[in-house]
């Protein structure tokens, strides 16, 4: 990216602040006017939000927008559609889609969801069964999808199908965009051990969906749906927290606090801070590297590692409040949480039990770190070209 | 160092019967929708079924028939916990049918037995003994609560917490400093100066509260046994510890079972998932920490008859089947993926009874520590 | 097993030991006779070592013996042949076979190896490569062996081999006993880590055997293979150690002697006594059941136990020593061992990483409880039917 | 807790010219057969190849320009160790050229380092530092040996172990407590007094003795610089580890790399065993340990002109890297079935350094105790 890019968006940032007085404009308008000035997505054609600039300089304008006291909430509010909805958009929709759908997703005016995971099709997305099936200039959609986060207030969803149950399983899928408020959409909170509902169980019965509001081709969804997940993994990497925060600065706290001075259990704390800090310390590596283009084997480990951490983690600060470590303080009251709440020891116990499934199994993850990073060979496949209606399931 | 003692760990045809008899009532009486329910309510168990259960001499399984038990031991007892550990089977029967029990056994007088016993046996009475204040501390020497004479009464004051069956209690043991040492004291749970509240636990299906005591006056006779109940109280720990072993085995097992059951049925990829080794090995390794924990329960009933031995026995069981039943517990999480993860999936009423258990009398490191004094290492 | 079979071997050991008493008869001489009598493999056929009687009986004549001062030393030092040998010899030889070769080998005057793996089929003993072409009533062997305890001491070596290349894998193999002082058999030291060598390689180069030395039918290796190695387990099954002995007692000697008070590497060392303590006792249930005629579970899991046990522990012991784990006090002097010497900490801790490899990995330990015992699903196989030519190896 | 300082890891060019350099030198000069016959011949290093190191500047890597060294600093340092870790260099490089000159550049006076560095930059003199007495004491506090004024002279008795290269060195560096607390003495190792008994080596590739001093004589100037150098070798130590720590971070992705290649040519059952989950996810592991202990370790090298942030990450990568160094190195036999097991195969040479580079410098326990004390917990 080249410095008059630098200087260029820095100057339409300090226009759109003058033009927009952050203080002074509600911020459904403000990231509207963002929008409409090419700033929400910098490398987006212009017209849908973009310049056509590199991507990089995206960081750029984000802080420059906060340091002028400018909101970049939205990016978390809609964070499916604004992290991957877009970016499916960009890559695989019309001109006519991107317009109807851009502006009013970057202002949060609707929200979007995701909507991949079946009850059979967990770490093995490809299996999916649920149907879309073509009516005329409509698809009538029967099926369940399952830890959809967001379900319960999106306007949109990203709609994953199989259309041609006879096709081997990576073909014959169609990729939608659901309107959720749409007749046969059902909503339903999934409530986790913790108590709480992240999540959502969507069902799809006799779904009527316009042709208008597919992606791409009919027997692509496959194809859209990778560029939706490459899209989640570019928008879960990025900023690394600072040492000792998060479950680890928690379990610090709740070891101070203790005032306990067991030698067990100091060095328990202290192996756990040192693979955190070891493992810390490599995702900022990672990003340096992908920062320099150089992506290397240290991008890959992050979410493997984390995941076994903050079980280990939370289960020894558990075990550090002793006794206190059976209570459950906040009790079981299958409620929504209210936004991304802080977790006690207890909680955070249960909470990140889960760590290891969402996003990718540690077991998928150790396949992809084996066969990708490492070049190992792949297990016999035994379902890649039956046709998918002929695939054992269950 | 001395061998271990040696003893047959093959079940009995008597056991063979308990085990058979008490699955059937488990599965017919508290079937895991029944637990559900019973978790999610006010007062966590069911006062018919406990009834039942005293029906079926469970309450008074390992006291002796002079006091209205049927005269069974600790292997029996371990039978039986262990299908109630493979069912979570909710209610006050850990509490009183096997702390509050032991503790008046190990500790009371023969009249105190005598008088105590029967209606604990019968499930009349139920009873917890509270013991425990500070949260990492799991020694019953000296403890805050202290109980001083005047007249011929005493008075006591202080407070306990995870006092398991606290809330379902009538009668609840104490143990108090006094100038002679640690004395264990029998009070009504209505008495004057008592305050129960109810704890929000992590396992539902065993509740627990913070027990108060203002100024509760009580009888000479309260005192259970002599002016120092230390020995009595770490023998009544160490057997608990023994029964606990026994449930968490049960419950391991159970989650075992249900990992290899969705092993074989669960599949993706076009193959079931258990042909993986990924997940074949997990389960492999929980079979072998299963066994393992299975082997250290199962010798620690065996040999309470002996101290040196059960001293020994008694925090091995407690640290290797605690380690087991959480690590089990977890990967059965895992193996059954996000469905694993979901209320309405089973597998974490296993995981939260398994942590709670875990902590409940020392965790493992605490249990080591133990050993190592019974070891002199 | 009745009393009166019980009372029988009683009364046969007595006679046998009065006969020959053990004080004024060589050893060959006294196990000689024991086979005459019948009280050599008591469940083989009279004639053969055996009365034909319960296999459980042998242990009570083995006390009994051991009891009246005779030696039954000869299961150790010829521990293959008596062990595995003699079952597959009662199990697939002709009787001309079994009086050729029976009574040499319990008097150790024969001693016998094994020579099954090789170094293309470790694991996958059936994958195995070592030719034998027939010749007239000859067979012509080339090919390699290797992890043979005994081989340069033995007379005799239980050889499986490949006659039909074509066939599947699991076929076409031929299984003999090859005279290990013929032309063509090179047997070599195989130095381990630790500098010693307790086994060797041994090499085939036209080597030929008469096919009267051949077992069982040609294309019946496989089966008679298993049986050896069901032996095997037999054999190595048996009585457990004491508590706190092997290498958990010398961790607790070292600790002792170390005067260490470190209330880290005391947890780390309790830590591991437990372990061990529940495997043992593990064992002893597993035999219990298995003497009641129900194996379980306990049994399967020992082998698996004890190698991940014996590293861990010989690990922490080495790790005791602190910078004394860093000296050999035996240097590496690459020689075969004396016997079974007792090993310090270091060269224990060495000669352990071989306790998950050598009979049967814990790999395939974990594959064996997975499928056998809990009864999960097979990988999927794409060698079983392929004729062995075509099999990818490597 | 202050946040971690901001630090680039990407190397420079410069880094990576040293790299390849090195690579290449190694890989020509000293392949594992030459290392198997050095590590089983008596003197354990090539004096040829030790001149040509010399030559390529390695010895004086670290060593101010003035000394006659090249003036790169720890992190050029530890792109160099990496490269001798991959390659499982014999000979006293580790001993002379990071921990006896580190320690002189760290206690010694300006004459005194004007002096003594030259000679150990060319590679002319070898050096080690003597400083531990018991097996499990790795502090610098306080030594047995001890330092007595005579005269003009300081008598030193007392008797050293694990000195690394001090079977080759020609000046020895002691450690001995005088009344002002602990000094650090130069002493030539033909001294009178001065005994070098080699010891059998867990790790035959670097060699060890135990070194006595039996009424040692040396001058005044014999001691580095003042009377307490406890801070400055305490700070050697930290830079031993950090540097440590980098070779183990090349030995063991070497480790990971034999695996790697070997579980994709492997075949039984007719797949590459690289296609089994159990070995391809062992390799995966062991890639994340690898990164895991290269971060601690490129981190620490990166930080050592930061007291504070050093005593935080050295023994940091200490901990890290020889834990995952012990593992993987360990793994790669197992992944490697019965030839890792054999003599002939090269997988014992990384398992025997892994083990004793983790006990060098203190246990990966007594690291995070350091660690511990640095922040606070």
């Amino acid at each position: 990216m080249s410095d008059s890019d630098d200087a260029r968006v820095d100057r339409l940032v300090d226009e759109l602040v003058e033009a927009h007085p952050p203080g002074a404009t509600s911020e459904e308008a403000f990231w509207g006017a963002q929008y409409d000035n090419g700033l929400a997505w910098v490398w987006h054609p212009e017209g849908f939000g973009g310049l056509g600039l590199a991507r990089g300089l995206q960081a750029r304008i984000n802080q420059r927008l906060e340091k002028a006291g400018a909101s970049t909430e939205n990016r978390y509010r809609n964070l499916l559609g604004i992290a991957m909805g877009a970016g499916v958009l960009d890559a695989h929709a019309s001109d006519e889609q991107k317009r109807r759908w851009l502006r009013p997703m970057f202002t949060t005016e609707e929200i979007w969801c995701q909507l991949f995971s079946e009850p059979g099709a967990g770490s093995d997305v490809a299996g999916l069964a649920t149907r879309a099936v073509r009516d005329g200039d409509e698809w009538v959609v029967n099926g369940q999808k399952v830890w959809t986060t967001l379900a319960h207030v999106a306007r949109w969803g990203m709609l994953v199908t199989r259309t041609d149950p006879d096709a081997p399983k990576h073909q014959g899928m169609t990729y939608f965009i659901v309107d959720m408020t749409a007749d046969g959409v059902d909503v339903r909170p999934l409530y986790q051990i913790t108590g709480e509902a992240e999540f959502n169980e969507v069902f799809f019965n006799d779904v009527r969906i316009p042709d208008e509001h597919r992606i791409d081709a009919v027997g692509a969804g496959w194809r859209v749906a990778v560029t939706t997940l490459m899209n989640e993994r570019v928008a879960i990497g990025g900023n690394v927290p600072p040492r000792q925060s998060g479950y680890i600065g928690h379990a610090v706290d709740v070891w101070a606090e203790s005032g306990s001075d067991d030698p067990v259990l100091r060095d328990r704390l202290l192996h756990l801070w040192a693979e955190a800090e070891a493992a810390r310390i490599t995702s900022i590596r990672a990003n340096e590297m992908a920062t320099a283009g150089i992506p290397g084997p240290e991008g890959s480990t992050g979410k493997l590692a984390w995941a076994n951490l903050n079980k280990e983690i939370t289960a020894f600060t558990t075990d550090l409040l002793g006794l206190d470590g059976t209570l459950y303080p906040d009790g079981y009251e299958l409620v929504r949480p209210e936004g991304l709440a802080q977790h006690g020891p207890q909680k955070a116990f249960l909470r990140t039990r889960a760590n290891s499934i969402e996003g990718g199994t540690s077991e998928i993850m150790l396949n992809i770190l084996g066969e990708r990073v490492l070049g190992l060979p792949g297990e016999p496949r035994v379902d890649k070209d039956l046709p998918w209606s002929e695939v054992p399931r269950g | 160092m001395a061998d271990s003692p040696t003893v047959s760990y093959a079940p009995t045809e008597e056991q063979d019967l308990i085990r058979t008899t008490a699955r059937r009532f488990l599965e017919e009486r508290l079937p895991i929708p029944t637990v559900r329910e019973l978790m999610m309510s006010e007062e966590g168990f069911d006062a018919k079924v406990w009834k039942d259960m005293a029906g079926m001499g469970w309450m008074g399984l390992a006291v002796a028939e002079e006091h209205g038990g049927s005269g069974f031991g600790p292997v029996e007892l371990g039978v039986l916990l262990e299908e109630m550990g493979r069912a979570v089977t909710p209610g006050p029967f850990f509490g009183s049918a096997v702390i509050a029990t032991t503790a008046i056994q190990e500790a009371a007088t023969d009249t105190q037995r005598a008088d105590l016993l029967p209606p604990l046996s019968s499930g009349e009475t139920i009873a917890t003994l509270a013991i425990f204040e500070d949260p990492r501390r799991w020694s019953v020497e000296s403890p805050g609560t202290k109980a001083v004479r005047s007249g011929d009464e005493w008075v006591i004051d202080g407070a306990k917490r995870a006092v398991i069956a606290g809330t379902e209690a009538d009668l609840v043991l104490v143990t108090a400093s006094t100038d002679a040492g640690v004395s264990l004291f029998a009070v009504p749970a209505h008495a004057d100066g008592v305050e129960v509240s109810p704890e929000p636990v992590l396992d539902p299906t065993r509740r627990q509260a913070r027990v108060g005591f203002d100024s509760v006056r009580v009888g000479d006779g309260a005192r259970l046994g002599g002016p120092d109940a230390a020995a009595a109280l770490r023998r009544t720990l160490a057997l608990a510890v023994t029964a606990l072993a026994s449930e968490q085995v049960g419950g391991a097992q159970r989650c075992l079972d249900m990992s290899v059951e969705y092993a074989k049925s669960r599949h993706q990829f076009g193959r079931p998932i258990g042909s993986f080794q990924a997940i074949k090995h997990r389960c492999a390794q929980m079979l072998m920490k299963v066994e393992h924990a299975r082997s250290a329960a199962y010798h620690a009933a065996r040999v309470t008859d002996d101290p040196d031995e059960l001293a020994v026995a008694a925090p091995l069981a407690g640290s290797v089947a605690s380690e087991a039943y959480v690590w089990v517990a977890g990967e059965n999480i895992q193996v059954h993926g996000g469905i694993g993860f979901t209320w309405e999936h089973d597998a974490h009423l296993y995981l939260k009874r398994a942590k709670t258990s875990s902590l409940l009398f020392g965790d493992p490191s605490y249990q080591r520590h133990l050993l190592g004094q019974a070891l002199g290492i």
